[in-house]
């Protein structure tokens, strides 16, 4: 019932159907809206911190935005919830955030509550309690993107007896919930025998750690990797016994593996995880302060294309880097952010 | 305390005493800047992240004041963190029955670093590497998903303020006032200088090396596990992270030497590298305040954190004697 | 003996290191109230007869007898605890904790458990004035104290653990003879308050002086014991090293009729507040001694010739030409040639696990390279040259940590003779060196002094600034106070000058 | 000294150096690792498996002939892992298809690559020689400013990063058949190493000052040059073996050194490389290069869980290292 009831529900769609909704009392624009980003040495980081600046310098946007600070704290966990709490007691109206872990911060987004300051969650979510109710959560729903990769895998291998799974960081809830996914499709067809290895979403270690496993387990009739796509693409092709499918992530350098090599075999499926997800946190949170009501779960539609459906320009992007990440835009949301507006984003 | 006393003082202590000065300078103006003011709250929370690292840098000093080091206080602290997180769901007595179990724990880790250095004759940067791996590897067993169930009055206590005064700050006091002041004075204490200043001197003239070397260790452990259980408290729960505990083992190094401890070991001490520990997160604090653009930040954190740690090496620039800065 | 059961006694202990016997018949019986000297040359097994009666190791056979009941001590605290008390050749102060700290490291005074630090400096304060040195700040650090004051320190440490046997293996090496003369002051008293005294060390006047009793050790063996005044220095030498030292300083040259352009000046050297003005010169083939009371600037001196300093004033003169040396590299290159024996030989004069051929070279690698790799065969020669010219008794391949204290500081000189220096600057090179070879040191001196080198030599011992030198100037607070030339060189003079005291007897050189 | 004794002594020395006590026991350490995991999967064994460690070892291994010039001087370079990011992707970013210098294979990413390890490499030898900051935290500090750096650089230009041609061929291709080129240049490395470190008065220099540096200052030695050197000459160890990763996995990207520091530190000391410095070989080096990363292959090719896995690890170095430890114990 949710649904109907909440704003822009194509943008904005509920990963539940009977999920919560959250509105909060209308405030007066223009907001300050704080950012307490963790980690910021890859790839994936800087493109979305780009990409939020990109997407607030937008006119629509910028005028409903006062104030947009960032800040990157580390790996520190506890150093996370201190700029969490240094925005709360500096009394910014909404704190974007993506956690250093999915169950630390349960204290200050009670402290958040207590001050009535809206916090959005996004890429890295929380586990949530259910009694948060400052508290909206962006995500692409990990469990069915790796639902998504196991039943397109399922229907795109010649033959189905072994598969061979990647998986990201060991203990990480993202790595949890896409092996979760993953392993409920193939649990459809029980004959296939599943390999795991590690690949810490890291392309070197994904590479070697498929290059062991091919040298010892001979081939595999699909490989499904949560990371890493182009080392790993790489070590099919360096192994030199053909192209099976892959199933991987969203790098744009997989996605011009997958174009160039779709005739030899290599049957690519790319679907991941968007930097643009910043952009829908921000939206929604511009939204909530403005007194709308939305879905506290807010499912973003997952960006998949396979070779079948690339499209240059759009989906991936031959002239620009390989480690940009190409599902870049969410057209429902009216986000619509090229490669070239991103990374011209530092200009200022 | 007589003026030659205190010219002493000041000459035996002037990387901790510049440093805290330094960091002075750093607080008073983050505070100046705040937006909305000081509040209790600005203080707890620079308090409680900076205790949490502070406890970490203590935990490191005591091996490399023997002239060693522990590369496993974050992994300790780790594990710490997944061990209490199982504990500490109750109340009352089964509560503190988890918090002595956690610090046994860290004790035991301790020991068993210990053993590998002082029994083993290892080489301790190389020895706690290994273990690191091993405390990181146990962590992932007690915890292979992130999460816990805390007693959540216990943790708002612990992490709040009693009359103004942060909890942590006031925990962080009274393991310097109870624990480390006296411990200085005693025989292993003071075993723990004698044995990094010169091992071959402490042995001869009948230091009981292994008595302080093991328990530097030992105490490293039980400090680690202590920050750990801080972070529970935080953060209500827990993560077998390998990435957290890199980061704090690193970040502790860098507070002991900012705070004037030597890596050679035998000078030091923990009030330091408590200094060094809150300079080092007043980095982050400044960067919010100042409002740096998102993309030089991280390079802002490095110089200074470069230029932190090179302030250790103005009284070698200063020495004329070029034979001293030869080992 | 004449006490019927002496205080200490050992009996055929032997220790072995691997294949090396260090001590093969440790034989020493020592009574209350006596002063007793152990003699040896270098590697004859002293510091490891010291080494097991005081517990730092174990002895592999044999037996040892406190008070005529068998005992072992398995750690130097065991042997504290019955009374043994040693201080080390190889000092074990502390050198980050302070001089008060270090005198009660083991059993402080305590309150409630605690270290009660005004108690400790109290008795530190005592102790110091014990043994004459109440100059001595007990809250200063260790580290900050020269070598000398260290010395007095160790033993204040160790008469604070009260004794019944003390031990001091080469204790005085680095004394001046003023401390000395306080120390032995210091000895013959607790001798009469009924202490027994192991003494070590390898000046005979000081021996001759102190001791009642002497035991003699060769390669590791006991060879003779007997009152002192029984035998003449002359024989004692001769049991120790096995042959006659006739005699201990080879001849000085005639002064040459024109005197020689120094080759090496200094004008009103200064730096920091250790050295202030100091105008010297040295010609070729001079051996200019530097003396005085240990710490006056006279290593600093050596050190700014060497380039150790930073920010030295004045100036130096090389060949007449300013020169600023920057580091022992620059000091050592062509056009200077300058090299220095360094005074602690184990930290700064040798790699100590590396072998004794890689150390001989370690000045010259320059020279023994075609193109950009090193010429083994060339090397191996040369290091053969030195071994043999120098009688240095040691295996090239092994680490010179392997070498008795003699041959490993024959190893630091010829590792400069390889270099050819024009200038050699030497810092207290006979340090705990015995007889013999310090015999060996004073004629190759000579000899590089005849053959155009200029040497200035710093030393402790002021009978080697007597046979050697042909002037020596005096330091006093940093400056040159007197410099003695040819007869005026007597013990008075120098030790009047060094306390800076202008004796009206004499005139001023 | 009398003969005997020193004769007894000569031998016993000559055993210890003939006996590389480390070399031996990682080698059979690295036999039973292969023996256990043929014993699980035959395939283990195969030409074509071991390779591939061999490859993957060259990597880790050119890193560790770095860390091993800088661990002999008793120092440590903790700015392993940005180094080989920043040459890898400015290498790339300016050389790479589509870069600024991209004609002819990409020629030039060779040379940058290089220029950067040394440049970064001269960094931390003047904050380490002549700044005098212990190298394991100044070389920290270096790493955090080499993060801020590649940030900045790929959030201001988004830099190209696929692997230019001569990465590839420098990584993957086959001048011997069937043998990666990474494995020659590994091994070509290796011997210009020992020439270095066996022939030279600058590897002379290197041990002294490992072994005690006031002394060899003292001896006239370049002592900070010599310092400068192998930091520098560490720094163009990572950054090759940046522009080989890089051609391997096809892209340059930040994180991408992460995962070669603390195992290039545990090779070097498997490999009998004494950590305080002085002491330890080349071949030690490559023997526990191997080890380690045969190790960390056979524990995922036996599927054994990350928390097995790690604790294995762990075991393994520390069991390792007791050995040694009691080797050491006897020969003194
Ligand atoms: N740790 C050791 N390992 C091997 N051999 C040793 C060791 N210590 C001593 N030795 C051997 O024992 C012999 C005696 O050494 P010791 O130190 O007792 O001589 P010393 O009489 O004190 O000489 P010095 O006058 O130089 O002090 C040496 O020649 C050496 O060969
Ligand atoms: N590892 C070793 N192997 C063999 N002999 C050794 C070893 N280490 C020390 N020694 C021997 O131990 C003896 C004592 O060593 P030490 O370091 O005490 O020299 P030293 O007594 O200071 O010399 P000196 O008294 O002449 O200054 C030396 O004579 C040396 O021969
Ligand atoms: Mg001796
Ligand atoms: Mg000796």
């Amino acid at each position: 019932p949710a649904n109907a009831a909440t704003y822009d529900p194509q943008c904005f769609r509920a990963a539940a159907a009977a999920g919560a909704t959250v509105q909060l009392p209308a405030k007066h624009g223009p907001y300050r809206i704080a950012f307490a980003n963790g980690f910021i040495g890859n790839g994936w980081r800087v493109q979305m911190i780009q990409t939020l600046r990109a997407y607030a310098a937008q006119p629509d946007v910028a005028k409903q935005i006062k104030e947009l600070r960032i800040v990157s704290v580390g790996t520190d966990v506890s150093a996370q919830i201190a700029a969490m709490d240094n925005f709360i007691n500096a009394g910014f109206d909404a704190i974007l955030i993506d956690a250093n872990s999915p169950t630390a911060f349960k204290p200050v987004l009670r402290r958040a509550q207590k001050a009535g300051v809206l916090i959005v969650s996004f890429d890295n979510t929380f586990d949530r309690t259910g009694k948060e109710t400052n508290l909206i959560q962006v995500n692409q729903d990990q469990r069915a993107m790796g639902q998504m990769m196991g039943d397109w895998l399922n229907s795109t291998m010649k033959e189905k007896k072994s598969v061979l799974e990647v998986r990201g960081v060991p203990g990480n809830s993202v790595d949890r919930d896409r092996h979760e996914g993953f392993r409920a499709a193939m649990a459809k067809d029980p004959g296939v025998q599943i390999t795991e290895v590690v690949g810490n979403w890291d392309d070197g270690t994904g590479q070697k750690a498929v290059a062991d496993a091919l040298a010892v387990h001979g081939n595999f009739d699909g490989i499904y990797t949560q990371g890493g796509s182009i080392g790993v693409t790489h070590a099919v092709m360096d192994a030199g016994k053909g192209f099976i499918p892959i199933a991987g992530e969203g790098e744009n350098g997989f996605r011009k593996l997958i174009v160039a090599h779709a005739n030899d075999g290599l049957l690519g499926d790319s679907a991941g995880q968007s930097p643009a997800l910043v952009a829908v946190a921000l939206k929604a949170a511009l939204a909530a302060l403005d007194g709308r009501a939305l879905p506290q779960e807010i499912a973003v539609p997952i960006p998949e294309a396979n070779y079948k459906t690339l499209v240059a320009g759009k989906t991936y992007f031959p002239d620009v880097s390989d480690t940009f990440f190409a599902a870049s835009d969410f057209p429902v949301c009216s986000i619509n952010l090229g490669a070239k507006d991103i990374l011209g984003a530092s200009g200022k | 305390m007589n003026g030659s006393d205190i010219r002493l003082f000041a000459r035996h202590n002037a990387i901790p005493l510049l440093a805290g000065a330094v960091f002075a300078a750093m607080f008073v103006l983050y505070l100046a800047l705040q937006p909305r003011g000081v509040t209790v709250g600005t203080l707890v929370t620079a308090s409680n992240k900076g205790v949490l690292l502070a406890l970490i840098a203590c935990a490191q000093t005591l091996p490399v004041l023997t002239g060693g080091i522990d590369l496993s206080v974050g992994a300790i602290a780790v594990l710490a963190n997944c061990l209490a997180s199982t504990l500490l769901g109750g109340s009352g007595l089964s509560l503190v029955g988890g918090v002595a179990a956690t610090l046994a724990a860290g004790a035991l880790a301790g020991g068993f670093n210990a053993v590998a250095v002082v029994w083993g004759r290892l080489q301790p940067i190389i020895a706690t590497l290994a273990t690191s791996s091993i405390f990181y590897g146990i962590s992932l067993l007690l915890r292979p998903d992130p999460g816990g169930d805390i007693n959540d009055d216990f943790a708002s206590a612990l992490t709040g303020d009693i009359h103004g005064i942060p909890t942590t700050l006031i925990i962080l006091l009274a393991v310097l006032l109870l624990f480390w002041l006296p411990f200085r004075r005693t025989l292993i204490g003071r075993g723990v200088y004698a044995v990094g200043s010169a091992e071959a001197a402490a042995y001869m003239s009948g230091v009981r090396i292994a008595r302080s070397k093991a328990c530097a260790y030992v105490l490293s452990g039980v400090l680690a596990s202590l920050a750990g259980l801080l972070l529970t408290l935080i953060a209500e729960s827990a993560q077998a992270s390998a990435i957290q505990a890199g980061d704090l083992t690193l970040n502790a190094i860098a507070a002991v030497v900012i705070g004037g401890t030597s890596l050679f070991g035998g000078i030091g001490g923990l009030v330091g590298s408590v200094i060094g520990a809150f300079i080092l997160r007043t980095i982050g604090d400044l960067l919010f305040v100042l409002a740096a653009s998102p993309l030089w930040q991280p390079l802002f954190q490095g110089l200074i954190l470069l230029a932190a740690v090179s302030l250790g090496a103005i009284p070698l620039l200063r020495n004329r004697n070029r034979l001293e800065s030869f080992r | 003996m004449s006490d019927p059961v002496p205080l200490l006694e050992l009996r055929h202990v032997v220790k072995r290191y691997g294949a090396v016997t260090a001590l093969a018949d440790g034989n020493l019986a020592c009574g209350r109230g006596s002063i007793h000297a152990v003699l040896g040359e270098n590697g004859a097994g002293k510091s490891t007869l010291i080494k097991v009666i005081s517990g730092v190791v174990q002895p592999d056979e044999g037996e040892m007898l406190l008070d005529g009941t068998p005992v072992r001590f398995s750690n130097p605290l065991d042997a504290q605890a019955r009374g043994i008390v040693c201080v080390f050749q190889e000092l074990s102060l502390i050198p980050d904790l302070s001089v008060a700290d270090n005198i009660g490291l083991v059993s402080p005074p305590r309150r409630f458990g605690l270290i009660d630090d005004r108690a400790q400096r109290r008795r530190a304060e005592q102790l110091l004035a014990r043994v004459g040195v109440e100059g001595i700040d007990p809250r200063a650090r260790v580290r900050d104290l020269p070598l000398s004051r260290r010395q007095m320190v160790e033993i204040a440490k160790a008469l604070g653990r009260d004794p019944k046997l003390l031990i001091l293996d080469e204790a005085t090496s680095a004394l001046t003879s003023e401390d000395v003369g306080r120390l032995s002051d210091l000895l013959l008293r607790l001798r009469r308050e009924g202490m027994c005294i192991l003494y070590i060390s390898h000046r005979m006047h000081e021996i001759r002086a102190l001791a009642d009793t002497c035991s003699v050790f060769t390669n590791g063996r006991h060879v003779a014991s007997f009152e002192t005044r029984a035998h003449g220095e002359d024989e004692i030498v001769r049991m120790m090293i096995g042959r006659e030292v006739s005699q201990v300083f080879p001849p000085r040259p005639a002064a040459p009729a024109t005197p020689l352009a120094p080759v090496l000046s200094t004008h009103d050297l200064g730096w920091e507040d250790r050295l202030r003005g100091i105008s010297l010169a040295v010609a070729p083939g001079e051996i200019l001694g530097l003396g005085g009371l240990d710490g006056q600037g006279q290593r600093e001196f050596l050190l700014a010739l060497f380039g150790g300093l930073g920010g030295c004033t004045g100036e130096i003169r090389v060949d007449g030409k300013p020169v600023t040396p920057g580091s022992p590299l620059a000091a050592k290159a062509a056009p200077l040639g300058i090299a220095l024996i360094p005074e602690d030989r184990k930290t700064e004069g040798l790699m100590l696990a590396m072998s004794v051929a890689d150390n001989l070279t370690a000045a010259t690698l320059s020279r023994w390279r075609r193109g950009p790799l090193l010429d083994r065969a060339r090397e191996r020669s040369a290091v053969g040259d030195i071994i043999r010219r120098m009688q240095i008794k040691a295996v090239p391949s092994l680490p010179v940590a392997t070498l008795s204290g003699g041959n490993q500081q024959k190893v630091v000189i010829g590792k400069w003779l390889l270099d050819e220096p024009r200038i050699l600057l030497l810092c207290d090179p006979t340090r705990g060196i015995d007889v013999g070879t310090k015999q060996e040191i004073y004629r190759l001196l000579r000899e590089l002094a005849d053959g155009g080198c200029a040497i200035l030599l710093y030393s402790t011992d002021y009978h080697e600034l007597i046979g050697l030198c042909e002037r020596v100037a005096i330091f006093y607070g940093g400056r040159v106070v007197r410099t003695l030339e040819g007869d005026g060189i007597t013990e008075e003079a120098i030790i009047a000058s060094a306390l800076d005291i202008h004796p009206t007897t004499q005139p001023a050189a | 000294m009398s003969g005997a004794p020193s004769r007894a002594l000569a031998t016993r020395a000559a055993l210890a150096s003939r006996i590389d006590l480390p070399l031996f026991a990682s080698s059979l350490c690295i036999l039973a690792i292969l023996a256990i995991g043929a014993a699980f999967n035959p395939s283990v064994v195969s030409p074509h498996y071991l390779i591939q460690q061999l490859q993957s070892a060259a990597f880790l291994g050119i890193v560790a002939f770095g860390a091993m010039l800088v661990i002999l001087l008793g120092h440590i370079d903790l700015s392993v892992p940005w180094t080989v990011a920043a040459a890898a992707m400015v290498s790339t970013g300016l050389a790479g298809q589509g870069g600024a210098g991209g004609g002819g294979g990409g020629l030039l990413a060779l040379p940058i690559a290089l220029a950067v390890g040394a440049a970064i490499g001269f960094v931390n030898g003047l904050g380490v020689a002549y700044l005098r900051i212990p190298s394991m935290i100044f070389t920290l500090g270096v790493n955090a400013v080499l993060q801020g750096l590649m940030v900045l650089y790929t959030g201001g230009s988004a830099p190209p990063s696929t692997a230019p041609p001569i990465a590839r061929a420098l990584s993957g291709g086959h001048l011997i058949p069937g043998v990666a080129n990474a494995i020659p240049i590994w091994a070509l490395l290796g011997v210009l190493v020992t020439v270095l470190l066996r022939a030279t008065p600058f590897g002379r220099a290197v041990y002294a000052i490992g072994n005690r540096e006031r002394a060899a200052y003292m001896s006239g030695m370049p002592v900070r040059r010599v310092v400068l050197g192998c930091f520098t000459l560490a720094g163009c160890a990572s950054a090759l073996a940046g522009l080989l990763v890089t051609g391997y996995a096809g892209k340059a990207y930040q994180g991408m050194g992460d995962i070669y520091l603390l195992p290039a530190i545990a090779a070097v000391v498997l490999g009998g490389t004494s950590i305080m410095g002085g002491r330890g070989r080349t071949s030690g080096t490559v023997a526990g290069t191997i080890l380690i990363v045969l190790l960390q292959s056979m524990l995922a090719v036996m599927q054994m869980p990350d928390a097995g896995r790690q604790i294995i690890y762990g075991m393994v170095i520390f069991v390792m290292l007791l050995i040694y430890g009691r080797g050491h114990v006897l020969r003194t």
